[in-house]
């Protein structure tokens, strides 16, 4: 479905990302894990379309999207939840949904999502009225995800949805997002909480220093001498 | 001695091209200059013995941006550097009085144009070099403004001025002339130059019934106390407006409903064939809105005194050219023209009040001295303003 | 940026520096009157600038106070003038200017961002309307005649001014204080939290810079023979200084001074040689400068030294 | 008594609605896209002598509306993707974005008002139009300030709809509030941000126009205006459209109040009123 | 000894109680732990204390000397230096400077220059940070922006020092040398209270955990009381099973 196929990604002289290459498939969940620095967010960034690789090429569903603007990757059914959710301080809970299924693809049948996502999350809807400023940083982060579900993706990318939240938000997060498989989507992972994210993935990719380093089944992953020291803090 | 060879007179001038004061000096002194130094030009120059040739004017200008500061430096440029032969004046009350000093300084004539006021008087003496050509208030206009008023028998008058020299000086003097012709000042309102709105104030005139209006302010000031008087309806027996109103674009803006506006004048083409041919001279093929009927004629009179009087003293000496022009009197397109004490003589003026009468500033009052000429009686009281006016198309 | 070169280069740069203070310090004596005239000016505008970069520069406060401070220098100036000595009116010029500004600093603490700009620049017109109307109503004149003296001695009170300015900023940014201002224009609330006084910090050097617009301000009435309200608190004199020091480059101290003088110089250039196109040349200028000079003037010279030394390296 | 105190709320409604116009505009330039649009007030310029210009030649003011307005945004839709877009996307940060954009912007306005200046000169222009009094109540008020009015109140809905309603709408005020996000989303931010300002300068040549109705304009009267919509804009709450109209209405309103009282203060009164709004509630009127 | 202590801690924001009537402490040398869900007014408790916020009532002590009224930066030189939830390193400024500006400004009584530039780089080496000294700050990683933080606090020389979220993006290994840095920084004598989401961390190394819900403290103990408490698991742990990482 996703296929990233040896790029390279530069801040301005600076190399961050050195022939990456990976691919997700249909109704997977893959997980990204490295160290701070190592990229994730670069990659994830470059993949969205906010970043352009220098060289490389990105394949979504048997189209090239590198290289392509923002609104043509959002249109062709890539969601990108960022880092720390950002949701639209000053609209409401509903209005930041909405700004969700911008895409025209999405916006025609907003009301039909919006109902869709309002389950999957309730809270959401008790706080339907409340300007998102003022919500607590997992309902944020809550509202980040039905954001992006808004635009009715094929493939979502999350970078760090769990960061800063408390264990009991963690556990209802990833379940919500091994839910979301169920309903047909793919995802692609950012974690740091690197044995949660393996436990719901297929599959997992380590990103060290800007390159890929090593890949494989996640139950696989788990056991690997390497993962454990590095990343499980055993 | 002999002067070394000279092919040209050379003068030097600061005025406001970009900035504020751009609009005002835009439409005052400019086509003035440009005409005066495009005839004098054309004619092969000015005569000067020292020479013994004629010496054609080269205009040298400089943009001060509306900047008091940036204009005394250019003047010392000019005076300085450029080594001009001539300084002609910066734009507006407030620059005469920086650039007054400077000129003086350095033993310039400065024969200004556009502003003056009343107190720069007591410095005249100290500032031989200062001659001020645009009518004061004290001794010109409110003068017969009041004779033409007590005359029509009006009896109380409302004033609304702007906050500068110019308004506090001719507010000032309404109130000392007009009660000693037994009209009453009902009201006097002092607005600051920006003012957006003057409905409330132009509401609570109307409801003074004063029978004059005076809007003692400059042209945008008095433009809006024109427009929201007629949109309020407020028709006072007579309406007199400071600087604006003897402009052509004041008529072109208001069209039939300027109809027994007053303002400050000078001169018409009916005044006499040498205004007559002056006025040919400045606005022919220019838009009505170009037309100046007070300060124009008085511009092109001292400029005309000040090429005389070069020519009289035979050398572009400033000091021997300013006692020419202390002494002497020349006739000009006023008639019989001279200075006093730095001041352009009353005797030489050819009128002081000016009322719009079927789209033409008619000259209606002016003081008792030989060159006036009045064009039209004075109307009292004004037409009321149309209702509705007609859109002009 | 090893010592070497540093220690190489320092008696070069002190020595350029020497020249400079010679060259300007007998300037009336080599130079034609206007000369001196004409970097009074500049001069001027250098310590406007200056003094706005000391405190706007590190904080990111953008000061649109400048024309207050200059203009309450300049009526001092001017009321004080035919009483007093030349150096008492200055110093009274700067110390109106300091305590206004500590008064306004004082009030403004709580606003930031465009806010502050917003009220030091209501500031300005304020001090304006107010005079304008005492004027006209209280004393029923407008506008006031000022002292002329000569041309040399302006040059060289401003030059004191401009030396006691520039070494003031200089001292200022090397200081622990130019560091924690810095810190300041980074995040206000971590300062606090680190310690720094954030709030008499802010006043006192905006007080500061204010003293040096106030004795500029001083000094150049004396160059105008008259003002009024409009003249002497010209908005303008707000936004040139910020003009200014964009346009040299704020990244660097001295970005301010190259900023201020060729932007001065282009200035007279334009309105003395192309007086009719005079803004619509300078709007090209900025827009151009903007565009293609993110970093000002200095942004430019550092970039030729980086290309310089890449070259080098290259090459090697 | 009653009547006075009439008189004086409607000429302040009548004047703030002008003002409500041009801040509008500037809010929107200055709240999405960042810009402190320093020639806002030569749009402003722009709608006027467009206005007049027309005139001369018989074109009805209301009709010019149709002209100016398209005119100015195009404008500013082109200087936005010329000028603003490099700006914004070599700018480090989003303050050195905002410091650049208003030296930019100053150039502008230097530019826009020399080619003016050389095009009409720097004279002083108008014309008449509707400048007669319509019996309101009683009381007499100018028929064209009725009518800029209406159109200020007008213009001013239509646009909070659009904001609040549409997808576009939303997709500007998401700008606003954050463009980086708001890309993710699919919005294309350079179009949106180069729309918000010619959006912008088009309200800021309707204002212009109406301004050509009642007072006398020339070339270099947009400063003047610049400053009085700053002032708006922050009283209102910068950013916040709601907050410029209303902010609009009650400059106008104080304007006529102190108009009323001391004519003499009636400038120094905004700029009290101002600087107190900002100490005690920097964030205006309706801001956060 | 009590070098920290509330009582009645309240600080509404329009009509939401952010904290009500909150009493705590923390003993010297003491590591304490807060922890509560989202939302539930931990930071804003750091603010109060660290005067970034006033409370409207209450009082806060520190060494038994009333420290709320004091100014943010009078609060810092009494000895309470903090780090902050989304970092406000001085990303414009080098490593050194940030944290020179901690020694220079922020000690109780002041050093020289000389000191504060030693006390600076000393600071620097204990976070591990001393060779990126002449780095802008924001270049750093996260990871190190935050110890940035940490150094920065340190040179001001605290004797409490409140802790933030330092592990919050950090994996698990990252955070085990976070860890080992917050021990070292008790090991020199300074007491710390930290807010952390992260249990396993929170658990290992804390004496004692105070939770807030709804700004409310619902719990106080030690690691195996708090894990024990039925509230606290409802409100804030859940499954014990992901408690661990
Ligand atoms: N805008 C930028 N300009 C320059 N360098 C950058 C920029 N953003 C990131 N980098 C650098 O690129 C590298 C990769 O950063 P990235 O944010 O992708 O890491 P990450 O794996 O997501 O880390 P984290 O876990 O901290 O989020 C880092 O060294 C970082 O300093
Ligand atoms: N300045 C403020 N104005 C209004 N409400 C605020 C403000 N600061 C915090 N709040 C609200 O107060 C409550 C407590 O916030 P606080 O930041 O203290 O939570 P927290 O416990 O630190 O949460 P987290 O673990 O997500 O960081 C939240 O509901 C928050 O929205
Ligand atoms: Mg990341
Ligand atoms: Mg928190």
């Amino acid at each position: 479905m996703l296929e990233v196929s040896n790029i390279d990604v530069f801040y301005g002289k600076i190399q961050a990302l050195w022939g990456v290459s990976l691919r997700v498939d249909q109704e997977e969940i893959v997980a990204l894990i490295g160290a701070n620095g190592a990229g994730k967010t670069t990659l994830l960034n470059t993949i969205g379309g906010s970043l352009r690789p220098a060289s490389g090429n990105v394949m979504f569903l048997g189209k090239k999207i590198a290289g392509l603007a923002l609104p043509a990757i959002v249109e062709s059914g890539i969601a990108h939840i960022p880092e720390g959710g950002k949701p639209f301080p000053d609209m409401s809970v509903r209005e930041n949904l909405e700004m969700g299924a911008y895409p025209y693809r999405a916006w025609t049948r907003k009301e039909e999502t919006l109902k869709q996502v309002y389950h999957i999350f309730p809270r959401l809807r008790e706080r339907e009225r409340q300007l998102a400023r003022t919500l607590s940083g997992g309902e944020k982060q809550m509202l980040a995800m039905g954001r992006g579900l808004m635009s009715k993706p094929r493939l979502c990318l999350f970078d760090e949805p769990s960061y800063g939240l408390a264990p009991i938000i963690l556990l209802e997060l990833f379940r919500v997002i091994k839910s979301l498989r169920e309903q047909g989507l793919t995802v692609f992972l950012i974690e740091q909480n690197v044995r949660h994210s393996l436990e719901i993935a297929d599959r997992a990719y380590v990103m060290e220093n800007g390159r890929i380093t090593s890949e494989g089944k996640s139950k696989e992953l788990l056991q690997n001498d390497h993962i454990k020291k590095a990343y499980l803090g055993l | 001695t002999t002067a070394p060879a000279k092919d040209k007179i050379v003068v030097g001038m600061s005025r406001p091209l970009s900035g504020p004061m751009a609009k005002i000096g835009d439409s005052a002194f400019r086509p003035v200059y440009e005409t005066f130094v495009a005839e004098v030009n054309a004619q092969g120059g000015i005569f000067v013995k020292e020479f013994n040739k004629k010496l054609p004017i080269e205009l040298k200008v400089y943009d001060d941006k509306s900047d008091t500061g940036t204009m005394t430096r250019l003047t010392e440029k000019l005076i300085l550097e450029d080594k001009v032969d001539f300084l002609w004046p910066a734009c507006g009350t407030h620059n005469i009085f920086a650039q007054a000093p400077i000129a003086n300084k350095y033993s310039y004539i400065l024969l200004t144009a556009e502003g003056g006021a009343t107190s720069i008087t007591p410095m005249l003496q100290s500032l031989p070099y200062l001659f001020i050509s645009l009518s004061f208030s004290d001794w010109y206009q409110i003068p017969v403004w009041a004779d033409l008023l007590a005359e029509k028998g009006a009896k109380t008058a409302y004033i609304i001025s702007m906050a500068d020299l110019f308004g506090i000086e001719y507010a000032g003097v309404s109130s000392i002339e007009l009660p000693k012709r037994g009209i009453n000042i009902v009201g006097i309102k002092s607005v600051p130059p920006d003012i957006k709105d003057l409905s409330t104030i132009l509401k609570e005139a109307q409801k003074t019934k004063a029978d004059a209006l005076m809007v003692l302010a400059y042209p945008d000031a008095v433009i809006l106390a024109t427009k929201q008087s007629m949109e309020i309806g407020y028709n006072p027996k007579a309406f007199l407006g400071g600087p604006g109103v003897n402009f052509g674009f004041y008529h072109a803006i208001f069209g039939p409903a300027t109809e027994g506006v007053s303002g400050f004048s000078m001169a018409n083409r009916k005044t006499s064939p040498a205004m007559k041919e002056l006025f040919d001279k400045l606005y022919k093929n220019k838009p009505e809105a170009a037309n100046d009927w007070w300060g124009h004629p008085l511009y092109w009179a001292g400029y005309e005194f000040w090429k005389q009087a070069i020519e009289k003293a035979g050398t572009l000496d400033q000091k021997k050219i300013k006692d020419v022009m202390v002494a002497e009197t020349f006739n000009t397109v006023l008639g019989p023209t001279s200075f006093k004490g730095g001041l352009m003589a009353k005797e030489s003026h050819t009128g002081e009040i000016g009322q719009w009468q079927k789209g033409l500033f008619e000259t209606v009052g002016g003081g008792k001295w030989p060159n006036t000429k009045v064009t039209a009686p004075f109307v009292y009281p004004k037409p009321k303003w149309p209702v509705p006016a007609p859109a002009k198309k | 940026m090893d010592k070497t070169t540093v220690l190489s280069k320092k008696p070069l740069f002190l020595g350029l520096l020497f020249l400079l203070f010679i060259l300007f310090a007998f300037l009336p004596l080599y130079g034609s009157v206007y000369s001196v005239i004409l970097v009074t000016a500049i001069f001027m505008h250098i310590v406007l600038t200056v003094s706005w970069v000391i405190f706007s520069g590190p904080t990111g406060y953008i000061s649109l106070a400048s024309a207050a401070f200059f203009g309450v220098g300049i009526y001092t100036s001017a009321i004080l003038g035919k009483t007093f000595p030349l150096p008492i009116v200055i110093c009274f010029g700067a110390l109106t200017s300091f305590c206004l500004a500590l008064f306004v600093g004082a009030l403004t603490l709580r606003l930031r961002g465009i806010y502050f700009s917003m009220f030091t620049f209501g500031l300005v017109l304020l001090i304006q309307q107010l005079l304008l109307w005492y004027e006209v109503n209280i004393t029923h004149t407008r506008g006031r005649f000022v002292i002329v003296i000569n041309n040399a001695t302006i040059y060289y009170v401003m030059f004191a001014i401009l030396a006691a300015t520039i070494l003031t900023a200089y001292f200022i940014s090397r200081s622990k204080y130019g560091l924690a201002l810095q810190s300041i224009g980074e995040d206000e609330e971590a300062s606090a939290h680190t310690g720094i006084n954030v709030t008499v910090l802010k006043t006192i050097i905006f007080a500061v810079s204010a003293l040096f617009a106030g004795a500029a301000g001083a000094i150049m009435a004396t160059r105008w023979t008259y003002i009024d309200p409009f003249i002497a608190f010209n908005p303008l004199f707000s936004f040139m200084p910020v003009l200014m020091a964009i346009f040299g480059g704020m990244g660097q101290f001295y970005g301010s001074i190259i900023g201020a003088v060729i932007f001065a110089y282009l200035q007279e250039m334009l309105i003395t040689r192309f007086p009719y196109y005079y803004m619509l040349i300078f709007g090209i200028i900025l827009v151009v400068v903007i565009l293609y000079l993110p970093g000002g003037l200095v942004g430019l010279l550092q970039k030729w030294r980086k290309g310089d030394l890449a070259e080098k390296h290259a090459n090697t | 008594m009653i009547v006075e105190i009439l008189d004086i709320v409607i000429a302040g409604l009548l004047l703030g609605g002008l003002y409500a116009l041009i801040a509008m505009g500037l809010s929107l330039q200055y709240g999405v896209a960042r810009v402190l649009n320093i020639s806002h007030g030569e749009f402003i310029m722009l709608g006027a002598l467009g206005a007049w210009f027309l005139f001369g030649f018989g074109v009805n003011p209301l009709v010019s509306l149709a002209i100016c307005g398209p005119v100015t945004f195009i404008i500013g839709f082109l200087l936005y993707r010329t000028v603003f877009t490099r700006l914004r996307t070599s700018s480090a940060s989003i303050g050195a974005y905002e410091g650049s954009s208003m030296l930019a912007s100053f150039g502008l306005l230097f530019i826009i008002q020399s080619i003016a200046l050389i095009a009409w000169g720097s004279g002083i222009k108008g014309y008449t139009y509707l400048a007669f009094p319509v019996n309101v109540g009683g009381a007499l008020f100018a028929a064209n300030r009725l009518v800029a009015l209406a159109f200020a109140v007008f213009l001013g809905l239509v646009f909070y709809f659009f904001l609040v309603r549409t997808r576009l709408g939303k997709a500007i005020r998401a700008a606003a509030q954050d463009p980086a996000t708001a890309g993710l989303m699919g919005v294309n931010i350079n179009q949106v941000l180069a729309l918000c300002f010619g959006l912008g300068a088009m309200m800021a040549g309707f204002a212009g126009l109406l301004i050509s109705i009642c007072y006398p304009v020339n070339t270099t009267m947009g400063l003047e205006y610049t400053i009085i919509t700053i002032i708006v804009v922050v009283l209102g709450g910068l950013g916040s459209i709601p907050g410029s109209f209303i902010g609009g209405f009650i400059l106008g309103l104080i304007g006529s109040i102190v108009t009323y009282l001391e004519p003499g203060l009636s400038l120094a009164a905004y700029y009290v009123l101002f600087m107190l709004l900002l100490l005690v509630r920097p964030t205006g009127i309706l801001g956060k | 000894m009590r070098i920290l202590e509330g009582e009645g801690v309240t600080k509404y924001f329009g009509g939401l109680a952010a904290i009500s009537n909150v009493g705590f402490h923390v003993d010297q040398g003491e590591i304490v732990g807060l922890i509560g869900p989202n939302g539930a007014g931990k930071t804003t408790l750091f603010n109060l204390i660290s005067a970034a916020l006033v409370l409207n009532s209450g009082v806060i002590k520190f060494k038994g000397e009333k420290i709320s009224g004091l100014k943010p930066h009078q609060v810092c030189r009494a000895g309470v230096a903090r780090t902050f939830q989304s970092v406000k390193i001085f990303g414009n400024i080098p490593v050194l400077g940030n944290v020179l500006l901690g020694s220079l400004f922020g000690t109780s009584t002041g050093m020289s220059s000389a000191d504060a530039a030693r006390e600076a780089m000393e600071s620097l080496e204990f976070v591990g940070l001393s060779t990126m000294r002449a780095t802008p700050a924001k270049d750093l990683t996260l990871a190190n922006q935050k110890r940035l933080e940490v150094a920065r606090a340190l040179a001001t020389q605290p004797d409490l020092l409140l802790i933030d979220e330092l592990i919050a993006g950090l994996n698990p290994t990252e955070t085990a040398q976070a860890m080992e840095l917050v021990t070292r920084i008790r090991d020199r004598g300074i007491t710390i209270l930290m807010i952390e989401h992260v249990m396993k961390a929170i658990m290992s190394i804390c004496d004692r955990i105070i939770v807030l819900h709804h700004g409310e403290k619902i719990a106080e103990g030690t690691p195996q009381e708090i894990t024990a408490s039925k509230t606290v698991v409802e409100v804030y742990l859940g499954d014990q099973a992901y408690a661990g990482s």
